[in-house]
């Protein structure tokens, strides 16, 4: 299996997500609300992971402009949830980096009051499969 | 005891009833056996005591087609048996005038045998007015003492309750004798491991010698043939060479009887080999119990049996190997 | 003892390539009662068959065996052969050696020898088949229509004109249903009601149909050939026969508050009422729930203005039972609620509506007249958006997984009638694909975008956000130039999914017809038997089958009529002898089968029995063979095994296992 | 528990309903989606025709799996018959289950005639899980084996 | 005569068992029957009766006749073994050994039983006395003495030892064979024991049980006799007294199909069941009443009459203890010996 194919199957794992469901409707980049700073768009996430790009995806700027507002996981037709696709890719990259994610069962001792909650919901979020 | 027959003979004076289905005495002291009373004069020989086990409930079904009323005494747990038959078409109420007779828990005489009790000539404290907690039993080889609850009937121990579901009238007090719970021994056996299991029920059923008894005691396999009996499906109801045939025997039964037999326990009790045939019952019905929610076959006369009810979320069969 | 023949069929090569014929030939004839057998290439070919009429005939075959396809191939095919060759059709059995072998494995000693196994279940089988007769049971002639709408009245019409009785029995106050609705239809364009009334005048005038209107149907029993159905006609508390149809208790009725229906509830509607001005029967109702005679015991206005005497506040529900011998099911449609597709403000602002209230909008007798306005400020609209696929083509449970079929065309004709009549007004159409198989469809959509400047943007639209300023903001996308796009709309138009009309559940499980996930109605073959339940005698017409346009529904209309007409052209009908019966002797009268039945087709008689000498009555089960559909549920709920089932008997299944196992 | 036999070939039935199951064994077949031979199917009309007796007749006689196969709940093509058989099955393999037969035995899956692959991936797996299981030594007439 | 201590009575059967098949009571799950030894046999020769009765050693419950094979069109009949190894049965009572003489009668006239024949060729019966009868028992009444069984051996349990004397030359070959576990001893020992056998005979209740009227020549007067009417009326029709009675000799032969073979077997029958002595054209007992006569005018009237008076009921009284109805043979004769007092 080439390192590619690979990297696009770790992305479909991590996100759960199934890509060939997507009808390329759009209603995805429709969604974002950080869609003109992306230079690779919502639906466009889908045809990078079909296609097994996945290097391309993990250094685009869309990677870091996403907010997670999960809008487009919320409103697609099809249960494709683009947003978990470009979360599954920085959690590539995050375990690239360092390996040194946490388990959801590491979360509640490192809790601090002083933490916002906005950090810890955004957590959650990635860690709720 | 008097009380019963005064009663049974006024029923039978005044023409209440035609007959009277008891209990006579034996002539050993613990073997009465049911019987049919057409006079009043008859009835010197009725009796009811703690050897009175057979539930009468399967008479009936034949005394239905009698003409006139049969008085029937019914214990308790008797009464769910009598229900289902109603339910089932296979008695009539009104050729029945149901006594619902007290109980005080019915007495095993295998269970006195295994204290190695032998040769008996009488035993004391088996009547319904004594209540005793010990029998005094005469033998060949002297006096012997049994505590009364060691010397029940299992299902005794596991009483439904001592209620009466259906009756015309009511006689005798009942004492509570239940002190274990119904499905504890089926829960041991679901925990075993597969083998295990198998060797349990391989040991208990190498010992059945398919006299039948279980069946033709029990009320709820009262059909005018039994599919064993029956060339159909081309089983038998005699001895196989290959012991298969006791397995197969007693699943199809429990199964025929799923969801319809009450747990009156009659199987068990004439076993002469002593098989815990009640296991593959309550088997049954503790899965219906669980699965299908609490049912009591002979609580009524008219709820849907769960064999033949479903919901849309039954659970599917693969439950049976994750349950663990 | 059978005389048995057994019959290899190659099949060209399908079977003969992976089973060895000649082989399961040859060990046929070691089985008992097995007298002949032989391979050929096709045994379902005429030469074939004449084969088997041959060996029948020549070796007094008295049971045969057909190693063959699928008995749900051929089955029927071999059956009448034998027939035709004087032996019971009942006395062959298949034994599926191609889809359930040859088929499926690739070594050929293998697939041989399950072949010949496969072989000695079906001879063990027809060992002990018996011949069987179907029985024969009448068929009314009169058929009954479940719903008005176009293909309810399609199909009444065409069955009426053969001649046979039908009766419609339609819901609403009126038949015409969602046709009557519409405005103009695509891809002509012309006015529905123009092309929908003379229809529902024709029904109404028919000597031959008969139509319930304000009714619905309460039970059905019975089986194909002798439905006895109940229809409740609901109090209208206005009498049929005294109405003239004048209208005049309308226009005084001082209750004007309840929703109007036929409008989509976009305006009003008085207590009494008919539903649109062309209403057959032009009779009204009175809507109990919004009327004040009935909700405080004052006014009775109508009663008094009503010069013919037909207002009947006393009139109750009335149930007719009636004979059918075929029922068609046309209950259509209806629009999805949209209350799980908020981020499309539905619910937020007046001025986003359905397809099907702009058809309401756009005709002159809905609630504006026919002008195309804003429903919150009654302001002409400037931009116009549409949204396609709402709910439909949908993978989670708010929506539709399916396509609505029907949306892209008529958004193609509302934009094109937009642009038309106002062509100052912008309209823009967010699509995701655009279908339009169909005969001048796709150049109906071209004219739209060519002639009448209809702008389409390929993406779906992620939000209509409804501004202070009362515009609408439109977020969508332009997957093809890459941008999202924000647009000012005056208006919003979704193109809400279809769904099959929330009655046809209770009206399926009466008929004992299956529906599928969506709740569309089952058909009985997905491209051979598509009109026809697989419930014999149950056919269906138009959208409760699936989604569809009209001159689709008219056709299947037309189809279904034609099923219907060749049911009720017949005397008699054939009934499968595949049935439950019930050994007297064995039978402890308790019961139990009769509570699994589905058909109700077991009841109960005390009957006198000889049990080898006593003679007794006894309860006994008995089977009505025409409402037995042979699924056996009975005989295995039977304790005694007194149940069992005509080609499917115990002993016949127990050999069949048996010759599996051996 | 290990197979002894090397040469353990596995007899399995399968009881499928003419309406569903029956049509998917048959897609399956004209789809090509190939099942080990040892499967043979008896086409009953529904899946509440399948009596717990035919079950034990069939392990009798030396069957070494039996898996039944039915129109999903809702879809029967008599209303209800599948959720009686579901019931039934249920209890018979609790208490197989419980008297020690090897709960692989015996298994139900509903397959639709349009669920082709299903019944083939059922096919398989099943299979695979009685050659896992080996001889049906527990719950079989001996003088049927020999 | 021989004697032997108790404890020593496994290496006994151990040493039996090395060249033949020994059969004896074993508990198994709680029930006492006769079962083949093994190491880890729970071996019972306290209880008084087994359940079933020892008959099946020699009349097994079911047993293979022949086996039909299937080859191509033909057939091969492969008719079963007879029994030809040597065995032994240990500890049958006295009511049983008298049982099989019953059973003798039957098997052994003409035509002879030879699957029963080879059975009691090589069976050698080791008897064991009663040593405390029950209330049940009522052999006396059919001249059985349980204090002496007359079998190929005879034994006696008194205090912790066994006391063996052979009675027939099987007997005597079986003693050679074990001789060396035993020490010499004096019959006079087993006398006392035999004594309080008989004493306690004496008082249990139905040993003045009276057979008068129960002959070969009652056919008429019994078989109509109204009594019969009454008495059926419990019988639930269960086969539980025939199969465990040491004296009933009915079988059914039937077949059973393999698939590739039909093996015909044949089991025990009971009268009481609906089906016994089924013909093609039906039933000739249609009732439970006939059937249920049937069972004791055979015991009492017809064996007797075609066996010189000798009854098919030893008095083990198993049927006393295990009918589910608490019905039995004793209340039949008793029945009618009080209607007789009666008339």
């Amino acid at each position: 299996m080439s390192a590619k194919k690979k990297q696009a199957e770790l992305i479909e794992e991590i996100s759960g997500v199934n890509p060939l469901k997507c009808m390329k409707c759009g209603k995805c980049s429709a969604s974002c609300p950080s869609y003109n700073e992306m230079d690779i768009k919502p639906h466009q996430f889908v045809s990078y992971v079909i296609n097994e790009d996945v290097e391309s995806l993990v250094n685009s700027a869309s990677l870091w402009k996403c907010l997670s507002c999960f809008a487009c996981v919320e409103r697609c037709p099809r249960d494709v949830k683009p947003g978990k696709l470009i979360d599954a890719a920085r959690q590539m990259v995050v375990r690239q980096k360092e390996q040194t994610y946490l388990s959801p069962d590491e979360i509640p001792e490192l809790l601090d009051p002083e933490l916002p909650q906005q950090l810890l919901v955004s957590a959650f979020r990635r860690y709720r499969r | 005891m008097q009380e019963l027959i005064n009663r049974a003979k006024e029923l039978l004076n005044d023409g209440t009833v035609a007959r009277v289905l008891g209990w006579k005495a034996g002539d050993l002291p613990y073997n009465p056996e049911p019987a049919f009373f057409e006079s009043a004069e008859s009835l010197k020989d009725f009796v009811y005591n703690g050897f009175c086990g057979a539930n009468l409930s399967k008479y009936m079904i034949e005394a239905s087609k009698l003409e006139g009323k049969t008085l029937v005494c019914l214990k308790p747990c008797d009464t769910y048996s009598f229900n289902q038959l109603i339910k089932e078409h296979r008695v009539d109420r009104e050729k029945a005038y149901i006594i619902g007779v007290g109980c005080k828990g019915k007495l095993d005489i295998e269970k006195i045998r295994n204290q190695g009790v032998k040769g008996i000539e009488s035993i004391e404290g088996a009547e319904i007015g004594d209540g005793a907690d010990e029998l005094k039993i005469q033998t060949i080889y002297g006096e012997k003492t049994v505590a009364y609850a060691d010397a029940m009937l299992e299902r005794c121990h596991v009483c439904k309750g001592k209620e009466h579901k259906i009756y015309d009238e009511e006689i005798f007090e009942s004492k509570e004798t239940k002190d274990g719970e119904r499905f504890d021994e089926v829960s041991r056996i679901e925990k075993m491991s597969p083998a295990e299991k198998f060797a349990f029920f391989q040991k208990e059923l190498s010992k059945c010698i398919r006299c039948n008894a279980c069946r033709n005691v029990c009320p709820a396999c009262s059909c005018r043939k039994c599919v064993f009996d029956s060339n159909k499906f081309d089983s038998s109801q005699k001895a196989n060479v290959d012991s298969f045939e006791e397995k197969m025997f007693h699943i199809i039964r429990a199964f025929h009887v799923a969801g319809r037999c009450t747990d009156c326990g009659e199987c068990s009790r004439v076993c002469p080999q002593g098989i815990p045939l009640h296991l593959f019952n309550r088997k049954f019905i503790k899965d219906i119990d669980e699965l299908y929610g609490e049912y009591q076959a002979g609580d009524d006369t008219d709820s849907k049996a769960p064999l033949t009810n479903y919901t849309f979320e039954d659970a599917e069969p693969s439950i049976v190997g994750k349950r663990g | 003892m059978q005389r048995i023949g057994v019959f290899v069929c190659h099949c060209g090569s399908n079977i003969a390539a992976t089973v060895d014929v000649a082989k399961v030939a040859e060990m046929a004839l070691m089985e008992p009662g097995v007298v002949h057998a032989e391979d050929y290439q096709y045994m379902c070919s005429e030469a074939g068959q004449a084969k088997i009429a041959d060996a029948i005939h020549e070796k007094k075959l008295s049971g045969i065996v057909v190693c063959s396809c699928s008995p749900r191939m051929h089955e029927a095919t071999f059956r009448k052969a034998a027939e035709r060759a004087g032996l019971n059709p009942y006395m062959v059995e298949i034994a599926n050696i191609r889809e359930h072998c040859s088929w499926i494995h690739k070594d050929m000693e293998e697939a041989t020898k399950k072949a010949v196994i496969l072989m000695r279940a079906a001879v063990a089988k027809v060992n002990l088949n018996t011949p069987l007769q179907p029985g024969e049971s009448r068929v009314t002639k009169r058929a009954l229509i479940i719903g008005g709408g176009i293909a309810g009245i399609q199909t009444a019409l065409d069955i009426a004109d053969a001649g046979y009785e039908v009766d419609i029995v339609e819901k609403t106050p009126s038949i015409g249903g969602r046709m009557s609705q519409l405005d103009k239809t695509f891809p002509t364009l012309d006015c529905s009601a123009c092309i929908l009334t003379p229809k529902m005048v024709e029904a109404s005038a028919h000597e031959k149909i008969n139509i319930y209107t304000y009714s619905e149907v309460e039970n059905v029993s019975g089986f194909v050939g002798d439905f006895t159905v109940d229809i409740r006609k609901k109090a209208r508390s206005v009498d049929m026969d005294k109405c003239t149809g004048c209208g005049v208790c309308q226009e005084k009725c001082p209750s004007k508050k309840a929703p109007s229906e036929f409008n989509r509830g976009l305006n009003n509607r008085s207590a009494i009422y008919t539903p649109f001005a062309q209403a057959i029967p032009n009779v009204p109702v009175i809507d109990r729930e919004a009327c004040i005679k009935f909700k405080t015991g004052k006014c009775g206005i109508c009663s008094k203005v009503c010069q013919a005497g037909a207002i009947d506040y006393e009139q109750k529900d009335e149930i007719i039972t009636e004979k059918y011998g075929a029922i068609v099911v046309a209950t259509g449609f209806d629009t999805i609620n949209l209350e799980k597709y908020d981020e499309y403000a539905y619910s937020q602002s007046k001025d986003v509506i359905t397809s099907l209230e702009l058809e309401r909008v756009m005709n002159a007798a809905g609630p504006t007249h026919g002008h195309l306005e804003r429903l919150s400020d009654g302001k002409a609209p400037k931009e116009m958006v549409f949204i396609q696929c709402v709910g439909s083509r949908c993978a989670d449970d708010r929506g539709k997984p399916y396509c609505s079929k029907i949306c892209c065309m008529y958004t193609a004709k509302h934009a094109m009638l937009i642009r038309d009549k106002y062509p100052d007004v912008n309209v823009t159409v967010f699509y995701i694909d655009v279908r339009t198989p169909g005969k001048n469809f796709d150049e109906f959509y071209r004219r739209a975008v060519e002639q009448y400047g209809v702008n389409y943007i390929k993406g779906q639209v992620g939000k209509v956000i409804p501004q202070p300023n009362g515009k609408l903001l439109v977020q969508g996308s332009d997957l093809l130039d890459n941008r999202q796009i924000l647009k000012e709309a005056d208006m919003v138009v979704l193109a809400t999914a279809i769904e099959p009309n929330p009655d046809v559940r209770k009206i399926a499980t009466m008929l004992t017809a299956s529906i599928d996930t969506n709740n569309f109605l089952t058909e009985a073959h997905a491209k051979l038997r598509p009109v026809e339940s697989p419930t014999a005698g149950i056919f269906l017409s138009g959208v409760c089958q699936g989604p569809k346009d009209i001159p689709e529904t008219v056709a299947q209309a037309g189809a279904a009529a034609v099923k219907a007409i060749g049911l009720l052209a017949k005397d008699k009908l054939l009934t499968n002898p595949c049935t439950a019966h019930s050994d007297e002797l064995l039978c402890n009268g308790c019961s139990t089968c009769e509570n699994v039945c589905p058909y109700g087709a077991i009841t109960y008689e005390d009957k006198e029995v000889n049990d080898h000498g006593i003679r007794e009555v006894r309860r006994l089960a008995v089977v009505n063979s025409a409402l037995c559909q042979g699924c056996g549920a009975c005989t295995v709920a039977c304790p005694s095994g007194a149940m069992d089932l005509q080609g499917f008997s115990n002993r016949q299944i127990i050999a069949e296992v048996d010759a599996i196992c051996r | 528990m290990s197979i002894e036999n090397k040469n353990f070939r596995p007899k399995i039935v399968a009881f499928c309903c003419n309406w569903c199951s029956y049509a998917g064994a048959d897609l399956a077949g004209s789809s090509r989606l190939s099942y080990p031979a040892d499967v043979k199917v008896i086409r009953v009309p529904c899946s509440c025709r399948v009596n717990p007796m035919f079950i034990l007749r069939a392990f009798e006689k030396g069957a070494d799996g039996v898996i039944m196969c039915g129109c999903h709940p809702g879809d029967c093509h008599y209303s209800t018959g599948n959720y009686y058989a579901r019931r039934r099955m249920t209890l018979l393999f609790s208490m197989l289950d419980y008297i020690g037969v090897e709960n692989g035995r015996t298994r139900v899956e509903w397959v639709s005639a349009a669920e082709g692959v299903k019944f083939s991936d059922t096919m398989n797996s099943f299979v695979e899980k009685i050659y896992s299981l080996g001889e049906n030594v527990r719950l079989g007439d001996l003088r049927c084996r020999s | 005569m021989y004697k032997i201590a108790k404890e020593n009575l496994s290496a006994l059967f151990r040493l039996i068992a090395d060249s033949q098949e020994l059969y004896l009571p074993v508990k198994t799950a709680g029930q006492v029957n006769f079962a083949a030894w093994s190491e880890e046999a729970d071996v019972a020769l306290d209880a008084l009766k087994t359940v079933k009765s020892p008959k099946d050693a020699f009349f097994p419950q079911s047993e293979g006749l022949y086996t039909v094979r299937r080859e191509g069109k033909k057939m091969k009949v492969e008719p079963e073994s007879l029994k030809e190894a040597d065995f032994v049965v240990f500890g049958m009572k006295a009511c049983d050994v008298k049982g099989l003489e019953v059973l003798d009668n039957v098997f052994l006239t003409d035509p002879v039983d030879t699957f029963y024949a080879a059975r009691r060729e090589h069976g050698t019966v080791v008897a064991l006395a009663c040593h405390e009868p029950e209330e049940s028992c009522f052999c006396k009444v059919f001249g059985v003495d349980a204090a002496d069984p007359a079998a190929d051996v005879a034994a006696w349990m008194i205090g912790e030892d066994l006391y063996w004397k052979a009675l027939t030359e099987k007997g005597e070959a079986l003693t050679g064979k074990v001789k060396e576990l035993f020490s010499d001893a004096d019959e006079g020992e087993v006398e006392a024991e035999k004594e309080a056998i008989h004493a306690i005979v004496e008082k249990l209740p139905y040993m003045n049980l009276s057979l008068e009227g129960w002959n070969g020549d009652a056919l008429s007067e019994k078989f109509d006799d109204k009594l019969w009417e009454e008495l059926y009326k419990p019988c639930l029709a269960c086969g539980t007294c025939t199969f465990v009675c040491p004296t009933c000799q009915c079988y059914d032969i039937k077949d059973y199909n393999t698939g590739n073979s039909v093996s015909r077997y044949r089991c025990w029958d009971s009268c009481m069941y609906s089906d016994f002595t089924m013909m093609a054209h039906g039933n000739n007992r249609t009732s439970q009443m006939q059937r249920f006569r049937q069972r004791f005018m055979h015991k009492l009237v017809y064996y007797p009459a075609n066996n010189d008076g000798m009854y098919s009921c030893v008095g083990c009284g198993r049927c006393v203890e295990k009918c589910p109805a608490s019905l039995n043979i004793v209340k039949v004769i008793k029945a009618f010996q009080k209607q007789g007092g009666e008339k």
